[in-house]
């Protein structure tokens, strides 16, 4: 078990790897949308990891002594706990792709002007569409 | 282990104020946002790790998860506002 | 500095001193003999309320049992916020909300995206509801709980459908009379623990119209029958809040 | 400093209420006056939940299985035989109230924090109501207006 351990506290600790790339993006990136990159890509990687890692402690956490001894009922607490946060994994790699879109479609529609750095000056995107009255 | 998931916690925690500063900091509303999305995705984790370290997990997941699809559905409502807002502005202006 | 800005720093700063200087007599933190957690309450609730409930949940017990008034009149009042929100923000005349339906459907492209992930999240989202609220006796959960993520599950189908979308699931009229039957099912409740000849709310004399056992049972079953009438409640007006808010009162357009 | 170290909770809770106060007092707009109000309720929640804690061995007000039915795993088989003679609860385990968090604060601020919803919502519901009426939601503009008589 201490195998299942040592790939837990690797999966944590490579997620708080990602967070720190997601972390150093949203703070340094120059515009709105460069930002919104990093955190909506290193955000849901990091936070599949660590809790895939959670998952790891957990099944390694059962008495498995007992289990193989013909008591299954110390089974039943820990893999549910282990579905409902495989569950929340699932649940974020649906749903944080999604906000991630909706916020950057508000913010191109709210008007946010992307950094171009050859073009700082004329500073339209050239693709705007123009509304519809 | 405890101590590994107190300093995990930790760490995540750490990580989580840069992205702060980016919410006092951002030059406007849609970047608040996200970082305002961001930290609440990290908060999903950080309630598991927390159950870790009372060694109640079964019962702090349930937290988590709920915090996960209304953290959803918040960071979708505050885009359709904005969506909206654009929307709202140009039919005043025409 | 406009002046009001300096009245109010005097007075915060009065307050907060005054408030920072009194919390010298407070308890430290975590200390488990300070006045409130070691209150002969307290400790009964603790010790007591698995003999008597038989809940886990000691948040649960006292909430829909012990203090079971105070619930009750929690879910009146957020009846009532209900009401008064429709009451303020109106329907709107006819003509308006057809011309505000016209520009709606001009200007809400919906977004493909959005849909199909609420589609995946919306069944999800209500079966774990229900679970928080019927689970509530063992984990963190209950009526308000799983109420309030109950009615988020419209307010994702409000956010990507459009209101108009959600309105069809669930109308106002249909959300006030949902609202309404979750007060009358927790009143109800106590009203037939008095008819039994018990006080208002008295749920051990429930035991001879349930199924259940012994006092100690019907105890257990009348809480969850409170709790769903909370969820009722808290569900409808939830939504309520959501769609007369995005939408100033129309009922149409929205988010 | 002693004095800030040893009650330093109860400073993050006076300085949340007073920003919240503060916005309550000084802000002209309706909207930023109701944040404030927000921001004073979630410190009164945060104090009377954290009045609840109870150090470092407690743990959240939900009782594990051995807590509410007993011990029905190996003990049982062996102490069937004197079991009989005693109390249906009796085999009960003890609860020590100081390993459990006090349940009273988390109720109280259950049913305040839904009721602080409904009332937000009342409030957005009647700031919305004064700009479709007044045109602004600043209270020196509204003010104005008001004394104006134009409404």
């Amino acid at each position: 078990m201490i195998i299942l351990q040592i790939t837990g506290a690797i999966l944590v600790i490579l997620g708080l790897v990602f967070f720190l790339g997601a972390a150093v993006g949203v703070v340094r990136f120059p515009d709105f949308y460069s930002r919104m990159h990093a955190a909506g890509k290193g955000d849901t990687l990091s936070t599949i990891l660590m809790l895939l890692g959670i998952v790891c402690f957990l099944i390694a956490d059962v008495p498995w002594a007992a289990v193989i001894h013909g008591d299954f009922s110390l089974l039943v607490e820990p893999i549910l706990t282990s579905i409902k946060v495989l569950m929340i994994a699932l649940l974020i790699m649906v749903t944080s792709p999604t906000s991630t879109h909706a916020l950057m479609q508000a913010g191109y529609d709210s008007g946010i002007k992307p950094h171009l750095s050859e073009a700082d000056d004329d500073s339209t995107p050239s693709d705007e569409e123009t509304p519809t009255p | 282990m405890e101590l590994f998931f107190k300093l995990a916690g930790m760490a995540l925690f750490v990580l989580m104020l840069p992205i702060f500063y980016r919410l006092i900091a951002g030059p406007n509303a849609m970047d608040r946002i996200l970082a305002v999305n961001v930290i609440g995705t990290k908060t999903t984790v950080l309630l598991v790790i927390i159950g870790m370290i009372f060694a109640r997990v079964g019962m702090f997941v349930d937290f988590a998860l709920a915090y996960a699809l209304l953290n959803f559905i918040g960071s979708l409502a505050a885009a359709r506002y904005y969506h909206q807002d654009r929307l709202r502005q140009e039919r005043g202006a025409s | 500095m406009a002046p009001m800005k300096i009245v109010a720093l005097i007075t915060v700063i009065i307050t907060g001193g005054l408030l920072l200087y009194a919390t010298g007599d407070f308890p430290a933190w975590g200390d488990p003999l300070s006045p409130a957690n070691n209150s002969a309450l307290s400790r009964h609730y603790i010790e007591q309320s698995r003999v008597e409930t038989a809940v886990p949940n000691l948040v649960t017990a006292v909430l829909a049992d012990y203090r079971g008034y105070d619930t009750m009149f929690e879910t009146v009042v957020v009846f009532v916020a209900g009401l008064a929100i429709l009451a303020v923000l109106g329907q709107g005349t006819s003509r308006e909300r057809a011309a505000i339906q016209r520009s709606a459907e001009r200007y809400q492209e919906r977004d493909m995206i959005n849909i199909m992930t609420a589609r995946l999240i919306v069944p999800v989202l209500q079966l774990f509801s229900l679970y928080v609220l019927a689970h509530g006796h063992y984990s963190p959960g209950g009526g308000f709980q799983g109420g309030v993520m109950f009615g988020a599950s419209f307010i994702l189908i409000a956010l990507a459908g459009g209101l108009p979308e959600a309105l069809s699931r669930l109308s106002i009229p249909g959300a006030l009379l949902l609202a309404g039957l979750g007060v009358l099912l927790y009143g109800g409740t106590g009203l037939v623990c008095m008819m039994l000849g018990q006080n208002f709310l008295d749920y051990h004399i429930l035991h001879r119209l349930l199924p259940a056992t012994d006092a100690v049972m019907a105890r257990y079953h009348a809480m969850l029958i409170v709790e769903i009438g909370v969820a009722f409640t808290v569900t409808a007006i939830m939504f309520i809040i959501y769609a007369a808010l995005s939408s100033r009162g129309r009922m149409t357009g929205g988010l | 400093m002693e004095f800030i170290v040893n009650n330093f909770n109860y400073w993050i809770y006076v300085i949340l209420m007073m920003i919240g106060l503060f916005a309550m007092i000084a802000k002209n707009n309706l909207i930023k006056k109701l944040v404030g109000m927000t921001i004073f309720q979630t410190a009164i929640i945060l104090f009377y939940v954290s009045i609840g804690v109870k150090g470092e061995g407690a743990t959240i007000p939900i009782l594990s299985y051995e807590q509410v039915h007993g011990t029905h795993h190996v003990e049982e088989a062996d102490h069937a035989g004197e079991d009989d003679s005693h109390h249906a609860q009796a085999d009960l385990p003890e609860i020590d109230a100081r390993t459990i968090t006090n349940p009273i604060p988390h109720v109280l601020m259950l049913t305040a924090i839904v009721v602080g919803v409904a009332t937000l919502g009342v409030a957005l519901a009647i700031s919305q109501r004064i700009f479709h009426f007044y045109g602004s939601l600043d209270e020196d503009v509204i003010l104005a207006k008001i004394q104006k008589g134009d409404g």
